[in-house]
C-alpha cells in the first residue's frame, strides 16, 4: 500500500449513510429472527458491514460482484432495494430471487451481484467467470469476489488464485478474515494464519488491512481495484474484521471470549465515522438525526412490504429449473 | 431400553464403537471443540482425546482423502461432512477412491470408512443445505448407502457401518434429529442390506427409505382406517437393495408405492420400480407409483414443504395404485 | 454430405459454432495449443485465438466454475473435462451451481454452459479413465445429458448443446471417435429430448444410449435374421427423457429392453423400465430386461471387455424378453 | 539445504543396481509397448528414475510411499518384484494388482506403496491418510507422497498441503517438476513456478532441487525424511527433472523442442553414477557388467513369466468390489 487515498466529503457521506443503513438492516434482520420471523436459519454480518460498503459505494456499476456470504451491507450499497432483499431473506415472491434463494443464495444481476452461494468455497471459480466476461468483452469492467478466512482452505481458493493470476484476470479477491469458520479459530483452519501471505503462491499481490480502519482499508481497496482495471492482474485483500453475533442467530458461542467480542465492538467503526461527518461539519446534529429517522421509516416500511408479499406459488416454484420447458 | 432421540442414538453409536474399537476416530469441521454443528458429537473429544476427535479446516475433499487412506492402512475413520450437499466437493475420493480402491488394487485393502452426514429437507435451508443423494452413490460399484429411518435405526445401523469393512455413505436424516423412540442401552447391531417390514399388509407393498419411512408408516394409519392394508417395508439401504424382502412383498400384495425424498428421475423408486418390472412383472396388478420430491432444486423457506413429498402424497400414491392407476 | 468421423464432426460442430457466435468459446486442458488430447480440437486455436480457445491447468472445480460465470453472465462456454471421470472434481460447480444457478437467483440468468467430455470403454485404461455418469447428473434438477451414438448425431447434438439455454453435460462416446458414418456440411441442430427411432420393428423395444446404439443395431440385425423384429430407439439424451417415444414404442412391441454401458443400479436403465411400469405396465408382456456393465469398477486392459455389454448381451436379453422372462 | 550428506559406498551400489535396473525396465516396457503387447497407455519415467530409487532404496520398512505416477522405480527399488509388476502392467492375474488395476493404479500394500491413481492431484488426500495413521500409530514412521508440477493446480494439493502442516503430519510431498503437464508447458500452468515456494504459503518448507544431481537430491530427501521421522512436520520438495519420452508413449510431442530434451539427455545421471562406482573402485568393469547382464536375464525372466499369465478369469474381476459378499 502506497499513501492513504483521502476520502473526499460526498463519499464520507455515503460512506456513513450506507454503513448506518447497513447497520440497522442487519439489527432489524436479527431482531426479526429473534421473534421467530425468518424460516431457516440468519446469518448476521454485524460488525462487519464497512468492507461491503466500500464495495458497493465505490465499485463502477458494470462491475461484478461476488458477495462474501454476510454481506447484506453489499447488496444495499449497490442500490438493491431494501424491502426486495428483505422479502427475499423472508423467502416471498417479491424478492430479488422471487423467494426461492433466500438469504444463502441472494442474487441481484441488475446490479451486478452474482454468485452468492451457500456451498463455501465455491463462490470463487464463479467469480472467475464474471472476470473473464470483463476481459472477453473488453471492458474496464472487473469483478470482485468477497469470502471468509474459512473458504481460503478450500481446494477452489487455491485454483481460482491460480488461474486469475496465470490468465491476468481483472478480479479482486477479498478475504474478511473475522478470525473464525463457524466454531473454529482461525488457528485450527491452517498453520499459516496470515492470509494475505498466500497470494506469493500465486504470483499476486497480497495485502492485509485492518477492517475497522476506513482510510486504511478504502486505499487498499482502490488501489486493487485500479489494479485490476488497469489489467495489471488480481489481487488478494485480506481484511482483518470481526463479527458481533454468532455464527448464525442463536448460536450459543461457547468457543469465545466474550471480551474478545467486547474489544471489537469498542472499535466499531460506526460512531467513528459519524463523528467525523459532524466534526467536519458535513452534517449538522440535525441532519444526521432526520437521515437516521428516514432510514428507520425507509426500514419499516421495508419489512412491512416484505411481510405482505405471499409466498412463491406452486407455480413460481416449478419454474426456472430449466430455460427451455422441459420437465422431468 | 429408553426413549432416545435420532440424535442421541447416533452419539451413542459413535461412542460405543470408539470405545470398542482403538481404530475408530471421527474427524469433521465442528466436530470436536463444539460437538458438531448439531450437537451430534458432544462429549466425545473429552472422552476420546485430540488424536481421535478432530476439528477439520473447511476442507472436504482432504478430509475425505485422508479417511480414505487411513482405512485402508487399518483404521476405522469416521468422516462427518456437515451437509450432505457438500459431499459434492468430495466427491472424486468417494466415488473414484473409496469405492474403486479395492477393487483396483486386487483386493489387497479394505475401506472402512464411515461417511456420516446430515442429508434432506427441515432445516428450511434451501438448495444447498437439504439434498438427499443416495441413488447417485447407489450407483457407483464399491459403495454401500445407509438412511436410518429412526433413532433405533440409527443406532444400530450406525454401529453396523462403522464396523462394516467397506466405505459406507451414512446419511443422517435431518428432521428426524429431535425425533425420539425406545432405544436399546446396549449394544446391537442392523446388519446391512436387510430390509424391515414395518407393517404388514395385503393390499400394497409401500417401500419406503429414510424419512419417508415415518411419513409412510402415517399414511398406512390413515389408509387402514379406509379398509386399506398396507404393507411398509423400510429399505434402511440404499444399496445394498434387498431384492428378495422387498420383491416377496410386491408378490404378496400385487401392488407398488415407493417413497423417497429425492427427486425421481435415476432414484431410489426407479431402481425399485425396475427390480420390479423385472423380476415380478406377473405379480404386478397396478402401475408401480413413485412417491418423490418434485423435479426441481430445493426452495429456501416454507416453500420446501411444497417441493419435498410427504404423507398426503403416499395416500394419493395409495388410492392411484390401488384404482390401478 | 460426406463421410465423417465422430471425431471429426465434434470439431466441425463446435468451429460451426465459434464461428457463428463470437460468445461461444472453448476451455480445458490441452485443448488449445496441442489441439486436444485427442485431437478433437485440432485447428481452433488457430482460427479463433487465444481468447477463445485456451489450455487450463488441471484445475477441473475452477474451470467449470469458470464456465458457469461466465454462461450466468452471458457468454457460452464450452468447458472440456478430458475424461469424465475426472468430472467428479468439478461436481460440486456442475451440481450444486450450473444445475441450481437458474433456479436458485429466481430465474434471472441463463446458463449456457456445455461440459464436454469423452466417457466409456474402449481405450482399455480402467477405473479412472472410462465411466459413464450419465445417471448420476440425469438425477439433478437442472442438468441435460446428451450422449451422441454417432457422428452425425455427435454434430447435430452438439450444435444444440451449444445453443441450449440450459448447461449440457456431452458424454463423447470413446469408443467411436474413429467410426465414420454420412454427415452434412452445413448447418443442422438435433432437438435435445427428442429420441430416435433408428429401427422399426413389432416384437420388442430396445432403447439403447450413446454406444450402446451400434451394439444394439448389429444385434437387431442379428435377430432380424432369427426373424425377430426389434424396434431401436436411441434415446440420445439421458434428460430430458422422451418418454412419449419410448412408450409408444413399448405400447406397440409389449416387450422392453433398455441397453447403456453404465452399471446398472440406479442406472438409465432403471429409470426407463420405471417409466414402463409406471405409464405402459398394462402394455408389458415381459419382464423388463436391463442390459449393462457388470456391478464393478471397469478393470485395465483387456478385461474390460468382459465387464461390458456388447452385442451379444443384447441379443440374449431379446431372447428373455422374448421368452416373456 | 545444509551441507551434502555423504553417501557410502554400499548406499551407492544400491543406487547404481537400482537405477540402472530401473531405466532398463523403462526401457524393456517401451519397447514391448512400441511392439503392441501393452493394453491401454503407458506412461514412461524415462530420465526421472532417481528421485524414485533414492526413495526406494532408503525410505524404511514401515514408511509408505504414494507413488509419483511414472515412478516405476519406486516400485523396483522398494522390492517389488519385476515380474509382478510387469504382469500387473500386462493386466495378469499374476500382477501385484491381480492384473484390474495396471500401470496407473499399481499398489503392493505389502511393501508399503499405495495411494496410485489416475486422477492426477487425488493422491495428495490418500498420503494424508498414509501420514496420519503412523501418528495414529505413534510409529516413527512417515508418508511420501509423490507428484507432478500438473498436481500442483489441483485444489487438492492446497487442501492437503494446508492439513499437512496443521497437523504436523509425518509427511515429504516431492513434487517432480518435469517441465510439463502432458502438453501443457509449466508457464501455462502457473504464474509462479517456483513451485518450492508454494510452501510458505501453508507454514512449510519447500526445497528446490536438481533432480539430476544425486548427492543434492539425496541429501535434500534425507533432510526432509529426517524431519518428518522425528515429527518436526512435513515438507515440500521440488525436484527439477525431465521425461525423456512423450506424456506417453507414441505422443508426437510436437510441444517441445528437440534441444531441450538432448539438454536433459545429456546430463544423465546413470552413466555419471556408474563411473563414480567404478572410478571410486566399488565395482569393478566386470562386476559391473555382470552385474548388468543379470539385471537383463532377471528382465528376460519377468518379460516370459508375465506374457505367460494368464488374464484374470471372469471369478476375479466380479470379486473385490466390496469386501463382503454384496451383490448389487
Ligand atoms: C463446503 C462447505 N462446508 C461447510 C459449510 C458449513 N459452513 C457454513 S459457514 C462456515 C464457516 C465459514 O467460515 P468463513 O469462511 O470464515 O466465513 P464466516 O462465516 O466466518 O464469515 C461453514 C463451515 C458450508 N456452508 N460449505
Ligand atoms: C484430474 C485429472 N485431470 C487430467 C488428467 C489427464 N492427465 C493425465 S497426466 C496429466 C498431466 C500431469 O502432469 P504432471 O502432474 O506434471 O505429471 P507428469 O505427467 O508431467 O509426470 C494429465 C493432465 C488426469 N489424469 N487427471
Ligand atoms: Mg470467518
Ligand atoms: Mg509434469
Amino acid at each position: 500500500m502506497s499513501e492513504i487515498h483521502t476520502i473526499d466529503e460526498q463519499m464520507l457521506v455515503a460512506f456513513y449513510r450506507n454503513l448506518y443503513f447497513a447497520r440497522r438492516f442487519e439489527e432489524t434482520l436479527a431482531d426479526m429472527f429473534r421473534r421467530g420471523e425468518i424460516d431457516g436459519w440468519l446469518h448476521s454480518g454485524i460488525g462487519q458491514e464497512l468492507v461491503g460498503v466500500i464495495l458497493g459505494v465505490t465499485l463502477q456499476a458494470h462491475d461484478y460482484i461476488v458477495p462474501y456470504h454476510r454481506s447484506k451491507a453489499t447488496f444495499l450499497a449497490r442500490g438493491v432495494p431494501p424491502r426486495a432483499l428483505i422479502a427475499e431473506i423472508l423467502g416471498r415472491q417479491s424478492g430479488i430471487c422471487g423467494g426461492v434463494g433466500g438469504e444463502a443464495h441472494a442474487a441481484d444481476v441488475s446490479h451486478g451481484i452474482f454468485g452468492s452461494t451457500g456451498v463455501i468455497g465455491a463462490a470463487l471459480p464463479l467469480a472467475l467467470g464474471a472476470a473473464f466476461v470483463q476481459l472477453y468483452r473488453h471492458t474496464d469492467g472487473i469483478a470482485v469476489c468477497g469470502f471468509g478466512d474459512g473458504a481460503t482452505t478450500q481446494g477452489s481458493f487455491h485454483e481460482s488464485m491460480n488461474l486469475a493470476a496465470l490468465w491476468n484476470l481483472p478480479i479482486v479477491f477479498i478475504c474478511e478474515n473475522n478470525l473464525y469458520s463457524e466454531m473454529t479459530p482461525l488457528s485450527k483452519e491452517m498453520k499459516e494464519t496470515r492470509i494475505a501471505k498466500k497470494a506469493e503462491a500465486y504470483g499476486m499481490p497480497g495485502i492485509a488491512v485492518d477492517g475497522y480502519d476506513l482510510d486504511a482499508t478504502y486505499t487498499v481497496l482502490q488501489e486493487a481495484i485500479a489494479r485490476a482495471r488497469e489489467n495489471q492482474g488480481p489481487s488478494l485483500i485480506e481484511v482483518k474484521t470481526y463479527r458481533w453475533h454468532g455464527h448464525y442467530e442463536g448460536d450459543p458461542e461457547e468457543y469465545r471470549d466474550k471480551n474478545e467480542v467486547e474489544a471489537w465492538r469498542a472499535r466499531d467503526p460506526l460512531p467513528l465515522l459519524r463523528a467525523r461527518v459532524h466534526d467536519q461539519g458535513i452534517l449538522d446534529s440535525q441532519q444526521l438525526l432526520d437521515l437516521e429517522k428516514n432510514f428507520e421509516d425507509l426500514l419499516s416500511e421495508a419489512v412491512a412490504f416484505a411481510k405482505a408479499s405471499p409466498y412463491p406459488t406452486p407455480e413460481n416454484l416449478l419454474s426456472n429449473v430449466y430455460a427451455t420447458n422441459t420437465s422431468a | 431400553m429408553s426413549q432416545l432421540s435420532y440424535r442421541r442414538a447416533l452419539t451413542q453409536a459413535i461412542d460405543e464403537e470408539m470405545a470398542r474399537d482403538a481404530g475408530v476416530f471421527l474427524i469433521g469441521e465442528d466436530v470436536a471443540d463444539s460437538g458438531g454443528a448439531f450437537g451430534l458429537t458432544r462429549g466425545l473429544l473429552a472422552k476420546y482425546g485430540e488424536m481421535r476427535v478432530r476439528d477439520t479446516p473447511i476442507s472436504e475433499e482432504a478430509i475425505v482423502g485422508l479417511g480414505i487412506g487411513a482405512a485402508a492402512l487399518g483404521l476405522r475413520p469416521i468422516v462427518e461432512i456437515m451437509f450432505m450437499d457438500f459431499i459434492f466437493l468430495a466427491m472424486d475420493q468417494i466415488a473414484n477412491h473409496a469405492a474403486k480402491m479395492r477393487y483396483m488394487y486386487g483386493g489387497q485393502v479394505h475401506i472402512p470408512l464411515v461417511v456420516r452426514t446430515l442429508s434432506g429437507g427441515g432445516f428450511r435451508a434451501g438448495m444447498h443445505h437439504s439434498q438427499s443423494l443416495e441413488s447417485v452413490f447407489g450407483h457407483i460399484p464399491g459403495l454401500k448407502v445407509v438412511m436410518p429411518s429412526d433413532a433405533y435405526e440409527a443406532k444400530g445401523l450406525l454401529k453396523s457401518s462403522i464396523r462394516d469393512p467397506d466405505p459406507v455413505i451414512f446419511m443422517e436424516q435431518k428432521s428426524l434429529l429431535g425425533a425420539k423412540v425406545e432405544v436399546p442401552d446396549n449394544d446391537y447391531l442392523i446388519p446391512l442390506g436387510v430390509a424391515k417390514v414395518r407393517r404388514t399388509g395385503s393390499d400394497v407393498t409401500i417401500v419406503a427409505i429414510g424419512i419417508m419411512v415415518s411419513h409412510t408408516l402415517q399414511a398406512a394409519e390413515e389408509l387402514a382406517q379406509e379398509g386399506i392394508e398396507a404393507e411398509v417395508v423400510d429399505a434402511r439401504t440404499a444399496m445394498p437393495i434387498d431384492s428378495d424382502t422387498i420383491l416377496n412383498s410386491v408378490k404378496k400384495t400385487n401392488r407398488l408405492v415407493v417413497a423417497h425424498e429425492a427427486p425421481a428421475p435415476f432414484g431410489f423408486g426407479a431402481e425399485i420400480a425396475a427390480l420390479a418390472a423385472e423380476k415380478a412383472l406377473y405379480y404386478l396388478d397396478a402401475p408401480v407409483i413413485r412417491v418423490t420430491s418434485k423435479f426441481t432444486p430445493i426452495p429456501v423457506g416454507r416453500s420446501e414443504d411444497y417441493i419435498l413429498p410427504g404423507k398426503k402424497d403416499i395416500v394419493e400414491a395409495v388410492h392411484r395404485a390401488i384404482k390401478g392407476g
